[in-house]
Formats: C-alpha cells, structure tokens, sequence
C-alpha cells in the first residue's frame, strides 16, 4: 500500500500541483502572488521555491493576460496551470476563456490545443468582500470546448486536479474555499487521477436523489443524515460539471423517481435547471414529482452580513428533500 | 510654471523627510486652519486604520483593507478638490472618503458586511470598487457627463500600482485622452500588489511615464509628502477645469508611497517583504513630517498635538460605537435594490425565504 | 390614427432611437462606428448628423472602456446607449457588464443605478465571419440586476428598445441580425413602449406551446403552420428573457400540457433549461410530454459553410413539435 | 547604429514615393533574387485580393477582409523571418501568412466558411484571431514559451492601429515587457478602423510611443515601403534573439500605411472618407515603388514584369480552382474537434443531426 498524508483540501490542491510539476516538465504554475508568497490561499506554497522561477511564477495583475499568455503558451506545446485569484475576478479573462481556450481546437482542427487547467477557488461562505464569493460555474459550462471541475473533497482535490492537468483540453477547476480548510482526508503521496466526467455517489438510497457538487455536498450529506429514518436519500456528488455524468444522473433518478439539486448559485439558468430538463427529458416517466432546486437567490451575493441567508444550508436542503417525497 | 510642467521621471517634494521645505519648492497656500486639519485628517485615519485592523483581529469585522503610510497621498489629493469634485475610489480610500463627507462608520460598516456602509447619499463619491481598475473606465465617463452637462467639476480616480497593468487601466486613460475629459487618474503607488513588487508589474521606470500613452501628462509626486501631493492634485484639477491651450485637460498623477502594514487583514507581508524595507520607508510617515513642519511654523506644539490625538480617538471611539450599534441589515434587504421594482420571482424567492424563517422559528440561518 | 411607417427591424431600431434621443436630452449613443458610419448595420444611419456630435459618437474600439464609461456615466445621471458591435464581442466588457452595470444599485443600496441599454446584433445564418454568429443570452439572464431583451418584429423593436431606454436598470438589448432586414412591418411615427417582461401569444393553438423569440420566431410559425390541421401549435415569443413572463408560460402550458422550446443557443445551459425546470417545478402535474428543446449543438457556433445545420429550422422544429404530441 | 535607435517620432525610410533610395538609408542586404521575391509576393498578394473581392460580389466567398495597400508591410515584415519564426496573425495578415508558408488556397477555403483553411498543418502561424488585439497575449504567451524552451524562434503578433485602444494590447505589450519576450509588436496602424480615423483612437501623435508605457523600444516606419519595413523587422528579431545589454527583447513597430480598399467586403468607405485621401496614398503604392526602384537596378525590366504577371495569374487561378473545389465540410465536422474525445452528450446531438438528415432524405438543411 502506499503512504498517505493527511491533508485539508488547500493542501491537497498544493500536493496535486507538486505532483505534476513533478511528473512534466511543460507544467508551469502562474498568476498573482502564486509565487514567493504561496498563493492568497497557500495553494502554491513552497512551490516556487521547490520549482524556480522559471516553473512556478508571478505575472502582473492583469487576468486577460494570464489567460492569454495561458493560451499562447498552450499552441507551443506547454501545460499551463494558471491561477485566478478568485472565481469573480475571472471576468476580465473572460474573452479569452470563452473566444481562445475553449475554441483554439475547432478553429485550427485540432492542430493547437489549449491543455490548460485554470484554477480559481470559488464560493461563499468565507465572510468576504463583493466579489469574493461568487459561483458562477453556468457561464462555463454553457460554453463548448471547456471542461469544469469542482472537487469536495481532499482525495479527489488532487486526483481530479491531476486529471485536469492531463487532460488535452482547457478545463475551468473551481476550488471550494469554504472548505479549503474544513477537514482532512487521508491523500496518498502518489500521483493518481480520479477520472473527469464521473460523479461519485456519496450516499445511496432509494427514496430521492440529491445532486450537488462542491461545498455544498457535505450540508447535503448532513441533511441527509438528519432525515434517515424518515427519509431514505441518495447523495451523488457530480464533481465534474462539463461534461456531466448524466448516467448517473439518469441511472440514480430512475432508481428513485425524486430528485433536488443543491447548489450555491443563483437559481434561474444555475446548473439546476440543466439537470430539471435533462431529467423530464430522458425519464419523464418515471417522474413522481418535481425536481426541486435549493439554491442561491436570484439576486447579486450580498455582503456578508447576509451571506447565511444566501447559501443553502441543511435545514434548507432538508425542507427541499422533504417537500419532494411528499409531493 | 506649472509644476506638472517637469520631466516625468523628476519627483515633485515639498517637504523632506524631516519635514524641512526642500530648495526650491512652494508651499502651498494653504491657512493655518487648512494646515491643521490636514494634519487632524491623516492622525484621524491612522488611528482608524489601527483600530480597525484590531476589530478584525477579535473578530469584529471582515477583512479590511489598511492604509497606514497612505495618509498623506489620501488626505493631500482629497483636500485639493471643491465641494463639486467627485472622488472615484478603489477600497483603500476610507482617508479621501472621510475628507470628502463620508464618515468612519460608514466605512466600518460595509467592511463589517452591509452594504448600506457603501449608500453614499448625497455625496460625490463612488461605491468601492473592488475589481482592480475597474473603476478607471468609470471615472472617464464621469468625466465624460460632466462635459456633457457643461458641469465645472472634475472627477478624481484612485487606483494601485498593481491596477496599471490591467486592460481597464489602458482603456479607461485612452477614453480620457481621447474624449479630454476632466479627470485626474491618481495613482498610489505603494509598491506592492498585495506580494508582487512594483518592478513586478512592469518594466518601465516609472508609471508615470505611462500617460505617454494616452497624449496626456504624467507627473511623480512623493506621494507622502501631504504638501506635495495637495499642490500637485491642485494643479491637475486646475488643469482638467481650465486646459492650456493645446493640452489635454486629464493627469496621472503617480504618487509614490508604501502601505506600512499588511494589504489587507488575509495577508502576511513577513513572507514576502523585509522589515528592514518597512523601516526605511517609515522614516518617510507623512504625519511626523507634517507635524514637524507645522511645529517650526509655530502652528502646533505639545499642547496642540495631545488635544488633536484626544479628538481623534474620541472620534474614533465614536465611530466604531456607531457602526456597532446600527441594526443588523434585515434578510429581505438581500432582494431590495437588485432592481428598481422587484420581479416576481424575486418577491417569491424572499416569500420562500421568510416562511423558512418562520418555519423554523426564526432559528435557521441566524449565526 | 397616428400614422405609420413601414420598417424592417433595423430600421425600427434606428426609429426608436431617434424617438428616445428627440425625448430626453440625458440619452447618448456611442460605440465603434456608429457616428459617421451609421453603424456596420446601419442601425444608426445619420443619427450622428441629426442629433450632432456630442449625443451620437464613435468610441476607440474598447468595449470594456465602452460599457465602463456608460457605468460612469449612469452613476451622473445620464441614459447612456452604447452599442456593441457584435454581441460576440461583449466578452472584453463582460466584466464591466456583470460586475458594474448588474451591481451597481445593490451594491450602493439605490443610491446610484445604471439605466443603460446595451444594443448588440446577435444570433447566427448571415454567413459571418468566427464570433459574429453567437447567441449567449443565458450568460446574461444568469446574472440578476440585469434585464435582457429581444424582439422578433419591428413594431416590437422600436417599443421594447424605447421601454428599455425608459428603464432604470441595465438592459442588454440584442437584436437577431438575421431578421435585420428579413420583412417590414407598420411602425408607428409616435414613441411608444412595449412592456419589458410581457410575452406575445403569436399563434394560438391547444395541443402544445412552443416558446421561443427572436430570429427563431418566423422559422417556429412556419413549423405550426406547416402542421396546422395535423397539430394547433400555440406559439409563444417571450421577447424579454429577463425577467421572464412565466405567467404567460405556465398559463400555456397548463392548457395545452405539452411544450417546446426552439432557441439558437447551445442546449446545454440554454434557456430551454430554465423554461424546462420551471415548467415542471409548477405544472408537472399537466405535463404529458417531456418538454422538448429545439436548439444549436453544444458546440462552437460553426463556420458559415456549416451554419444552417447549427441553426434549428422549420422541418427540424416540426419534428420536434411532432414527437412532443405524440409522446 | 541600429535603426530601431531612433527617435520614436521619426519614420524610417528607405525608398521615397518614386522608389528612389533617400539620403542616408541603407537598403538592406538582399539578394537580387530576393528582392524579386519580395516584388512577387506583392504582386501576388495584390492579385489575389483583388480577385477574392471579387470571389465575394459573386457570392463564392463570404465576407472578406481586403488588404490592397498594406502588401508592403505584411511581405516586407514575414521576409524579415527565420524559418524558426512564428507568426500571430489577425483577420488581414494573408500576404505574411502566404510568405511563411499558407497556400491562397487555405486563405480562401477559410474565408468560404470552412474550419479547414484555418489548420495550419505544420507551420508557424497561429490561426486567424477576429476578437480584435486578442492576440496580443498569445504572442506574448508563445514568447514565454520560446523562452522556457530556451528555443531561438521569435514571435511577431500582427495587429492594426484600433487594437492599440483594446485592453489585451495593454496586456499582452506589458507582459512581453516584464517576461522580456522575444516577440515583436507589429501594428499595421493603417489609418482607419472600420471608420473610425487613428486620431480618434487615441490622443497621441503616435502609436510607437506607446512602447514608452512597456519599458521597450517602439518605432515607426513608412508601412509602404517593403526595404523599410524588412530592415526595421529584421533588427527587431535580431533584438529579440541577442538583446543588447540593458535593452528588452520585445520591439513595438508602427508601420503607418493605408488601406486601398474597404475594411471588409460588408464596409462602404465612401460613407466616412474621401477618395482623394486614399488617392494620396496611392502615391505610396508599395508595389510601383519596389519595381522602379529594382528596374533602375536591372534587376527587373518590361519582360521579366510580364513574365511575373502572367506567373502571379496563373497561381491565383489555380488557387481559386483549387479552393473551390475542396468538398464541402461534413456536417459531423461540427462536432469534431471541439474536445479531444467526443463527450456523449455530444455524439448523441450528432446522431440526432445524421437521424434528421436521413428522415429528410438529406434535403432538410442543405442550400
Ligand atoms: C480584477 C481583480 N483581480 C484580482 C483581485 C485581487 N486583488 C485584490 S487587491 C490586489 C492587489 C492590488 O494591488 P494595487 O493595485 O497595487 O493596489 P493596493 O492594494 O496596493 O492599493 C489583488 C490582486 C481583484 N480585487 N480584482
Ligand atoms: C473585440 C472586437 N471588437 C470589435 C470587433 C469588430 N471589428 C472588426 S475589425 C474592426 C476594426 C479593426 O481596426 P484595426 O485594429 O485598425 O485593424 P484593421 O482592420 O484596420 O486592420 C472592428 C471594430 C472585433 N472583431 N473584435
Ligand atoms: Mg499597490
Ligand atoms: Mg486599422
């Protein structure tokens, strides 16, 4: 067997990156203050010193070039791994995540690839300032050519980062910060992947299916728990958001004939709603009662004052999950 | 002769780091009275600022921007401007807010997490701006209004040094050069983007040098030299009202400085930075080197000073009792002002939320 | 009787334009090449000598400078309608659009707002260049604080852009190209609005609704007339996407039990999602049939010599219709 | 004395309107077959455009950007290069593209719709980019890359005067700045964007100052003058590959020239300029200027231009036969290549496309 460490989610994503840099040469770590100071978070801490100037460094604060030099850097044959420092500061990047990264293989025929992997840690929760807590995964994953991942737990913090990482196209690698620090796991010190597209069933049960991803799985599995004797709840943390693993989305659904989706973001055109449609399109029939969405407010992230009334929580899930057996 | 009229790369100073008026330099004609408020401004921030830090600390408060060391580029640009000027600032200007009308425990209130802190009635200040230099395109377009209107008023833009490297800082001074506007870009440059140096973010010698890009003047000013600053913001404004003959009416101004403490509460500067370095640039602490100027000038002595610093902190101590004592902003206040009338979703969204609360006895969802 | 013009869509454009300019002196036109030129659509042709320089000008090309500076604008009091040539080419001002204009009245509780109208021509089958063919109205109806419209006539044209202009919050405005100059149509001479967030029943009909709005509009008629006798299609053009008109939705589908929804956009995320997951949130109980999504391919938008395979077209809705009332 | 070592203001010239040698320039060290070249890839670019707009009136073409006028850039610059080089072209660039190694044919397959033309199989260009300056960082990126690699390629980055207003110039130039990237900035300041002039771009007389806002070198050269033109590149790439010390790799070069014709084949340029504006340039014509020049050095008579004439048609019309009888794209090359592995959700929408096409007895969706 092979040694582990017991390692928080943020060091997880540390160790995955050490991983790479470690195993490929054309991997390079890059974005503000992911050098000598280690990230914001301490994701890239030590790295810089470990790997050089040259593998692991700072650029000027400017996300468009980050993502831009990303992409140029990719059509040379490079493993870019850039960092953004906050999923709501990706937008001034935007145009070249949605024009270059996730369009360079059908425009040239797949002669220049983007095998980037952007990393940004996202979410609320955190008591932050405005535009620190954003979940915005619907604007990637309604734009072909990305790929998007949001690991929940340590073990798979690494092991999906290492897939992203390998993987021949951009993938968009949104980092819960709420729990960055939350808990640990036990992580092997290899490198190993955990395989993008595939979802994780966290818990199985018979009487509804919840589907969420993120920071938001363990209030679910809370949740979850709390109901059990009452309610008998599956909990199947999707992990990769593009492309999602609708078989088991369909295959849990089916079992069950209930579902609610959990997730931070807004609810109207949040990822919820692709997963209502697809639902009611592919197992109508089996359908006992509407697919429930728990989530964030149609409204911006307030400060945080206010943010626990923004975020679902258990209570919230239970009601939503009790709601849809009842129906 | 104008003093924005000087080579780019020459800094402008009034005072030294003693607080001595430097050869050749102005002082500016400012009265006794002016002069002390400057001084009571900067005292004034520095122990917010301190204060403040340590609310966060016991867990008072969110994350918070510090400006000790800022003082005298906040305080010195805010008091150049007239009643109609508007200030545009990114989220370390509680100082030039607080000059310009906005009281501390406005401040404190939005870095405690409500927005009402950033409401700003009746004051020609912009919300905080959080996204680096994206305030920058706004100010070109206050600028822009106000020439529309036929308005005399100009528009002062705050930003770091860190913010000129980003695509809004280019777009936002072309737009300026471009449409002529009334606008003064103010750049503190403190020397750090949170762990990334100055000579990080760029390869020119100074910044300055970028209004080069844009048709329009750039000046450097010791950006803790308070006189210094106010003279230089002063001429900028005069400029951007009343333009030379073929000259552009906007500046930047790069005012040279440096954040004497951490870049915001998140963050350890020991990993990144020498003490050694923070020492040296404290020997620069605009306020001691006002205070010494104004104490040669017989404005201020011991007597003077304790009073000041007894005013200050009992404005201080005020202040967070203010911010502390305002009601919690209400759940609903989550739908409020999204937009202008409330969509029906939205109000069925917050129907949602308050038959949770009440469901659950009120309990859910409170820390 | 106020007397009437006969327009295509850009026409009604240009007409409403010059309506909101005549009205109220705080309205500005500005954008790349929309003074002198008119506009590359002509949407603004001689605007620029009409109401001079200062109402109507050209910007450097900067869309990030352009919709930043309307913000700056806004928060002065002004009504500025900045143009975006393409909405392909939103994404270097996204951030401004969904950090900025979206935010700006939560962020300062209602001291200061936005009351911009972001134009864009948007939408694919004029045989453009890369980007000129996008259809992402989900990034947009994702983000709260801001409205989205399209029309589908020019009698709606003038009056939805004139309500838009009128509104105090941020709307972006996007205008299907392809049916820029497709017909005419009577445009009143008068100002006049047409209500943002009213849906239009163009066809009624009780066996199925088929949502849709914009270009997609002429296409979705001429499937129900095509099937008229065989199937009574209801159809519906939402015109504004946010807020959406879900009463008008729900009310159809209750009665007719069966939906599609055709749109240009990618199917993945697409608003077919939202109006998906909705339907079954509030009606599942009268729902007969999966509601059917009719739309572009979850892929970048084509080159031209592939783009009517891309765009959803009368035979392809058919079928869709078809298989929905036959489920 | 490098010619890049000039004052910024001051154009770089080697052949005058008449194509006579002006006082004091060095005509670069080119062979006479060389130079041949040079004139022929003009005469060529020339050509074909003319017959791609005319490709497009028939409506065998779509939308086409033309670039009559700016031959002597695009040759005189892409000449400029080492096979190692790579280029980063935008919507305009087919001359560069053509000498570095792109049939006219995959120019025209590209403007016809198809993906194709745009694959670039085995050359050192990177793909068309429309989303103007978006390129810019990519250059930048390459350069970085090139420089990890410790390879001895350099990358220019073609773009026009308009994309100096977009935020990712601003970007990208400051990158190649701090990473000191062997990359040059070409800008092809051709006087207009669409319709809007370089003086409403931005309010500096120049767009190579703009260099001063990098830390690097910037330089304008006369655009028609293909000598000019390849001398000041080759000196930037030689800069790029063995910088002097002190000095960065990275050039920005301002090759001012005009464009003949309309911004795209949708553009009427009659709406915002005169015809004597562009008659005047037509006096710089690059093409008349290079051929007296060569005639007057023997290399180039009344025969031989015919001789190149005919060759420039004959390669044209093959190269329209060629583009336009290329089949037509699949329809299941829509979904190719958008991932490396086709997701299921995708395969399915493909399946669905095929099932639709065959119900229709493949008449649905087809012209
Ligand atoms: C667009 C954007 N990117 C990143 C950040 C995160 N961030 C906050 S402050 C900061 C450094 C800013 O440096 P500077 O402009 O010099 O201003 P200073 O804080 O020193 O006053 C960064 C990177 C942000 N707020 N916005
Ligand atoms: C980001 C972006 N905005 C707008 C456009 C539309 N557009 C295409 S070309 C052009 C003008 C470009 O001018 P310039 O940079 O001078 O290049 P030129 O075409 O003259 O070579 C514009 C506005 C675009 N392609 N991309
Ligand atoms: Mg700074
Ligand atoms: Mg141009």
């Amino acid at each position: 067997m092979s040694t582990t460490q017991n390692l928080t989610l943020v060091q997880a994503v540390r160790d995955g990156l050490k991983c790479e840099l470690e195993r490929d040469d054309d991997v390079v770590v890059f974005g503000e203050d992911v050098g000598e100071n280690g990230g914001v978070f301490r994701a890239t801490q030590g790295l810089h010193e470990e790997f050089g100037e040259e593998r692991v460094f700072d650029t000027p604060l400017a996300e468009s070039g980050i993502v831009g030099t990303a992409v140029g850097m990719a059509a040379y044959g490079m493993v870019p791994v850039p960092e953004i420092q906050f999923s709501g500061f990706m937008y001034p990047g935007f145009d070249q995540i949605v024009s270059h990264a996730a369009r360079m293989r059908t425009r040239s025929r797949g002669r220049f690839t983007v095998p980037m992997t952007l990393r940004a840690p996202y979410g609320g929760g955190i008591r932050a300032p405005e535009h620190h807590s954003e979940s915005k995964e619907a604007f990637y994953t309604h734009e072909a050519g990305l790929k998007v991942a949001v690991p929940s737990t340590p073990h798979d913090t690494k092991g999906l980062l290492a897939a992203a990482i390998r993987d021949p196209d951009p993938v968009v690698f949104l980092e819960p910060k709420l729990i960055y620090r939350a808990f640990r796991e036990e992580v092997p010190e290899e490198p190993y992947t955990v395989e993008l597209g595939d979802a994780a069933v966290r818990r199985e049960g018979t009487d509804v299916s919840v589907f969420t991803w993120g920071a938001m799985t363990r209030p679910t599995l809370e949740a979850a728990e709390n109901l059990a004797g009452e309610v008998d709840a599956e909990v199947v943390d999707l992990r990769t958001l593009s492309p999602m693993d609708w078989d088991a989305i369909v295959d849990s659904f089916r079992k069950t004939g209930r579902a609610v989706v959990v997730h931070e973001a807004p609810k109207t055109g949040g990822l919820g709603a692709e997963i209502a449609a697809t639902i009611q399109e592919e197992a109508l029939l089996y359908q006992e009662a509407p697919v429930k969405r728990v989530t964030g407010f149609d409204t911006p992230f307030p400060l945080y004052a206010l943010e626990d009334y923004y975020m679902p929580e258990a209570a919230r899930i239970e009601d939503g999950i009790r709601e849809t057996v009842t129906f | 002769m104008s003093v924005l009229e000087r080579d780019p790369d020459e800094r402008v100073q009034v005072l030294d780091e003693e607080g001595r008026v430097v050869d050749g330099a102005t002082v500016p004609d400012l009265s006794d009275e002016q002069l002390v408020d400057m001084y009571r401004n900067m005292k004034l921030a520095r122990h917010f600022d301190q204060r403040a830090v340590s609310l966060q600390r016991q867990g008072r408060m969110g994350t918070y921007p510090p400006l000790s060391g800022q003082e005298g580029a906040q305080v010195g640009s805010a008091m150049a401007l007239a009643e109609r000027d508007w200030i545009v600032p990114s989220y370390r200007e509680h100082a030039a807010m607080y000059v310009r009308g906005l009281d501390f425990d406005q401040t404190l209130r939005y870095w405690m997490g409500d927005e009402r802190g950033n409401s700003l009635d009746g004051l020609n200040i912009m919300p905080v701006a959080v996204p680096i230099a994206s305030q920058i395109p706004h100010a070109a377009g206050l600028g822009m209004a106000i020439d529309y209107r036929d308005d005399d008023a100009v528009a002062v833009c705050y930003f770091g040094d860190g913010a000129t490297s980003e695509g809004d800082f280019h777009e936002g001074l072309n737009f300026g050069g471009v449409f002529d506007t009334p606008t003064v870009f103010f750049c503190n440059n403190n020397g750090w983007a949170i762990s990334v140096p100055r000579e990080e973010q760029t390869a020119t010698e100074t910044l300055a040098q970028k209004a080069t890009a844009y048709g329009f003047e750039g000046i450097q000013v010791d950006g803790m030299d308070p006189l210094a600053v106010y003279q230089v913001t002063r001429e900028a404004v005069k400029k951007a009202r009343e333009p030379p003959v073929e000259e552009l009416r906007p500046t930047l101004i790069e005012a040279v400085q440096y954040r004497f403490g951490a870049h915001t509460t998140a963050d350890d500067p020991s990993v990144y930075r020498d003490e050694e370095e923070v020492e040296r640039w404290k020997q620069k602490d605009p306020i001691p080197r006002l205070e010494a100027f104004l104490r040669d000038r017989g404005v201020l002595d011991d007597e003077r000073v304790a009073e000041i610093t007894d005013s200050v902190e009992a404005e201080v101590a005020d202040t967070i009792e203010a911010a502390e004592s305002i009601e919690r902003p209400s759940a609903e206040s989550i739908f409020e002002h999204v937009y202008a009338e409330m969509p029906r979703r939205l109000e069925s969204q917050m129907q949602y939320l308050q038959r949770l609360r009440e469901q659950h006895d009120g309990e859910l969802l409170e820390e």
